[in-house]
């Protein structure tokens, strides 16, 4: 056997439960023992649409939070924004429903061996999968700071128990209806100096990713970011969700996002490839 | 009643009639998760260039009702490394592997062809020949009977051996059967049927196509009608060409189908996106549905729905 | 801001560019209790041939996924029953008719054309030559160039006036382009983009194909991306030809696809089935959308997707 | 305008009631005053599959009852057989969910200006028109009896209130779980001459109908079958659902079953015409 997709596994998954919370819906799902392997940047992908469905592809969801046991045995928590036919469709369904999901999937963010300065980057409901993490670098005793940014205040997903292992939080919003009005990568650098910061954790809309990725770099600072591409698989045997990445070799790859990602390192990310293969990528 | 599920496809004798489809099932890695490789009939590897190719931009996918599009470009390592590290690796899980081989030229094809002498637990080669031909302004292989002919002429003349060959086709064309005689005049043994049709989605925000490269190839069950059509067509003209039917299968039912209309085998390949143990839930559907039906074997279905209607 | 709905097919002035699609609103009688019928662009009849026609065997028809076959084989009470009763009681509900005429021989086209001459409401003819030739083989006109050709050229020869023709393609072909400007050079004013594709299903229970004549015609939300390719690429090679483009178009969305892959006006078939309304949710729909996106007419929506992508 | 579907409507009809009787679901649905309009044999159309459905096609369904007013407004009663992914994803629906309906579709049964004796005739969920009828002919003066057949017991729909308007109930089965063992036809001759039956209405499976037409005949009686053939739209529009009838001038027409049927005259019908156009026919 070979090692991708190694701790995969696919389930029908019972939601427990389905709450509104701003813009997003809170989904949590029994998942048994599958909760064990989760870890923070990992995804779950989602059959969509039931049984006369016309939509063929599943949909790829972080993982916001993995409980291991409790009355209803392991449970996985995902974020979902209601946004096409099959996020609406899964936000629309009633508790006890059982949906086929397959995880988890893909790489998830690594922890330093050593404690570090960290500071956790999301974009909408690209804060789910950084509160776990946020824990677990609070374990090990890293000192989190987290940013969080969205068009609207509904947009932010920053839920009181998820911000327990934050040291700071500050929110940023395009129209001003909470934090600071303005572009989360603007609030950045001084948020990197005040704090001293040595890596940076995110996730968000690709955008944001690459707008991130700039500010890294100038502080010449690691950058681990989920990425979030079109999947027609999540699991590797379709290269419909391939982004163009830098090796240590130096050769530019078109990797799978699912199974290479989503966590990848900022810095070797090719940004802007959309509609064009950066020149120089092998095999181009 | 004892009851045989064993296929032969151009020759390959297989434990059952399931494959996966080209392109769909990745190096076979990423499967292995969910079920052993060797459960299947045969593993299908996407299509196999002379070189690395990095494929095309993205986007190269977009959703559409019951089916998918996709331009991947033939994304691949090239023949090299797919030699030295997914041969090998197939073989030791046991798999039965079909490659599938792709060119861009005729010359790719004996190129190709050469390389494929003597591996170990090949069972067949799958000429994929519904690609672009970079010597005639890009025209799809398959979509001209005079190209058909050359690319599989040149798989022939190089492959050496007994290995079978099934000359993988495009729907796109005004007439298949005339492309499928031509290229089993050519000394093809079998023909796979179908690729994907070129199709077209123009996402309405950006006001532009989808995908980076425009057009791209429509797989899943909105086109299974089309592919069984093209398998009852080809099985009824040439009924002794051994058929590989593909397009939109994702049940046993439907698998029952392209068997009913001539298939002696068939290829999973998007269902496998939406759920991995596809070809698996496909076999064990499929042979429930023919022992229900009343056959012994599955060589007994094959084509059946051609047989003289007696009321 | 004003917007400007109004359409302009090959010459046909429309108020909007939302057509039904032939062989899909019956005599138009039937929908008129569900909306009335000069609320939309123009009604398109069923394919009217020079004699009446039984039509095929049943059944008839088979739901796909997101899509379906039929294969009604152009039942109809012929052209003499059709000038007498459908068009006077069209034109008595101010409805718009493109008239569809079908025929089995060059020489059905021309009688055809020639009873097209001063009809009371009807703007525009279309040609339907996706159906059998049976002086060649039972091959359909449009899936040759010179049959094609033959049959436009004779109602050309034969309409008179300056009654907008617009020629109906097959999409089952290896090059629609070549048929769509073999056409433009007989004469006809515009191209139907697409007709049905050719598919069949196989009735897994009588183990037999479902529909009488084994094959149909493939239409809805499954074919869309092959249509909507379709147009783009006629459109891209022949900017100044006039389309109607359908297939598979349920949503406003949908035809605005369409619109902005090259079409001039847009057909509405199968979603009147699901949806007897659909072609008003259609218009109401696009229209919308067009002001939405910011477009002060739907004329500048026309083939909006092929313009240079400056970024 | 046309007289064509002339009393259609595309409504949202609420599902009011879903209850499940032997191998059936008794479905209510709340329609306003469309519910005046429907007369026995008229059926209704439904789409199925909800808003991302791989289904282009609606569904028919025999009234069962129309109930002009109530708590509800007017309410049409269906009996739906879970067969295929339509009618199973009808049957699965909770009370209170819409569903896209237009209706009232077809002919109805003709009935009598005079008195007479009259025979209905309901194979498996064809029982469900025959109840309405029953209670139409009922209040006309009619006499009438009824003959239900099915495979088995649990596929027999005869629920107490719907019996109210027969005189005499006689129940076939193919396994004699309930009533006669055998086939409905094999009982109508004894029933037509005990009764003096002078008219026969049916509803049930196309090779049911077309036996009876054999029996109706033999006697000389008048034949009215509600017929079920495979229909794309149901309002006439598509040509799908046609069968080859012979006028009344002897010329043999494919006619729609959704708009010149369901309900027909069995001796018009030319049965056995699967697979063929029967010589003769207008246009052949
Ligand atoms: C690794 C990963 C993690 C994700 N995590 C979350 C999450 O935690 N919460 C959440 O709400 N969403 C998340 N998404 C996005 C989520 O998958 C899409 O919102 C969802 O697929 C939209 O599907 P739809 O059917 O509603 O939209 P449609 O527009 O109908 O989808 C059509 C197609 O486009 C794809 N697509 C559409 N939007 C996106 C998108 N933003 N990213 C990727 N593919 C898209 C769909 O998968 C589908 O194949 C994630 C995506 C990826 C790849
Ligand atoms: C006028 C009329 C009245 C009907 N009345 C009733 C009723 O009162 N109760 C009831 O349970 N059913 C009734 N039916 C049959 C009902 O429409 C079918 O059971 C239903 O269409 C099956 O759909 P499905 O999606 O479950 O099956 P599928 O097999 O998935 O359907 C596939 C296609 O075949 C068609 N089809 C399948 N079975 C039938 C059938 N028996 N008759 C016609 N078309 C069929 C469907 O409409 C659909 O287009 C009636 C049909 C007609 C035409
Ligand atoms: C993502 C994707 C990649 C594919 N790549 C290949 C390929 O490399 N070679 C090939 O012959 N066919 C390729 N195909 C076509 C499939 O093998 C198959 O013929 C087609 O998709 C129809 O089957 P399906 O509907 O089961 O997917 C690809 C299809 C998809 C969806
Ligand atoms: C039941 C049915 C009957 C049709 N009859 C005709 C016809 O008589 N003439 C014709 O040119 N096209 C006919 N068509 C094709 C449609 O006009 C249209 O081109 C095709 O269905 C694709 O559009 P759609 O997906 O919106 O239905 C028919 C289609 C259907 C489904
Ligand atoms: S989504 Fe299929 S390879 Fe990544
Ligand atoms: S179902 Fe369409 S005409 Fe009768």
């Amino acid at each position: 056997m070979s090692s991708i997709n190694a701790k995969a596994q696919q389930i029908s998954a019972e939601l427990v439960s389905n709450k509104k919370v701003g813009s997003y819906h809170h989904m949590v799902f029994s998942v048994g023992d599958l909760a064990f392997q989760a870890k923070p940047g990992n995804f779950v992908a989602i059959a969509v649409g039931g049984p006369s469905s016309s939509m063929v592809l599943r949909r790829a969801f972080a993982i916001y939070r993995a409980t291991e046991s409790g009355p209803h045995g392991g449970l996985l928590e995902l974020v979902v924004a209601p946004h096409g036919q099959g996020s609406k469709w899964l936000t629309g369904l009633a508790p006890h429903t059982s949906v086929d999901m397959v995880a988890p999937l893909g790489t998830h963010f690594g922890i330093p061996t050593e404690p570090v300065r960290a500071l956790l980057v999301g974009g909408g409901y690209g804060s789910a999968p950084l509160f776990g993490l946020a824990e677990l670098l609070k374990n090990r005793g890293c000192r989190v700071d987290m940013v969080l940014g969205a068009s609207t205040a509904s947009k932010i997903y920053a839920p009181l128990e998820g911000k327990r292992s934050v040291s700071s939080l500050t929110l940023t919003t395009d129209d001003g209806s909470a934090g600071i009005q303005g572009q989360i990568t603007e609030v950045l650098p001084r948020l990197i100096e005040e704090n001293e910061i040595e890596i940076i954790y995110s996730c968000g809309p690709m955008g944001m990713l690459a707008a991130i990725t700039e500010v890294s770099k100038r502080y010449g600072i690691v950058h681990q970011c989920a990425v979030e591409e079109s999947m027609a698989c999540g699991i590797g045997v379709c290269m419909t969700c391939v982004l163009p990445v830098t090796g240590d070799d130096g050769v530019i790859r078109m990797l799978r996002s699912c199974i290479d990602g989503p966590v990848m390192d900022g810095e070797q990310v090719i940004w802007d490839s959309n509609r064009r293969i950066p020149e120089g990528t092998f095999g181009a | 009643m004892t009851f045989s599920f064993e296929a032969n496809l151009a020759g390959a004798q297989l434990p059952n009639p399931i494959l996966s489809a080209s392109g769909c099932a990745g190096s076979g890695k990423e499967l292995s998760q969910f079920f052993p490789l060797n459960e299947i009939g045969a593993i299908v590897t996407k299509s196999i260039m002379v070189k690395p190719r990095s494929g095309r931009a993205t986007p190269r996918m977009a959703e559409t009702p019951s089916g998918m599009l996709n331009s991947i470009g033939l994304q691949g390592p090239g023949v090299d490394y797919f030699l030295e590290n997914d041969i090998p690796w197939l073989a030791e899980q046991g798999a039965r592997t079909f490659v599938s081989i792709a060119g861009e030229t005729v010359e790719d094809y004996a190129v190709l062809a050469r390389r494929m002498r003597n591996l170990p637990g090949v069972v067949g080669i799958e000429v994929n020949i519904s690609c672009p031909n970079v010597e005639n302004r890009g025209m799809v292989f398959s979509c001209n009977p005079d190209t058909a002919r050359a690319a599989i002429e040149a798989v022939r003349r190089n492959i050496g051996g007994d290995l079978p060959i099934i000359a993988k086709l495009s729907p796109d064309v005004t007439d298949i059967v005339s492309i499928a005689r031509e290229v089993a005049h050519a000394g093809a043994d079998g023909v796979a049927l179908i690729n994907t049709l070129l199709g077209m989605v123009i996402d309405t925000n950006s006001m532009l196509p989808k995908l980076a490269q425009r057009t791209g190839g429509l797989s899943g069950p909105a086109i299974r009608p089309v592919a069984v059509r093209a398998v009852y067509q080809v099985h009824s003209a040439l009924p002794h060409l051994p058929i590989l039917g593909m397009g939109g299968i994702s049940t046993g039912r439907d698998a029952f189908e392209f068997i009913l209309a001539g298939a002696s085998a068939i290829s999973v390949g998007t269902a496998t996106f939406g759920n991995p143990q596809a070809l698996i839930t496909v076999r064990d559907e499929l042979s429930s549905l023919l022992i229900e039906r009343g056959f012994s074997s599955l060589q007994d279905a094959i084509g059946h729905a051609h047989r003289e209607i007696t009321e």
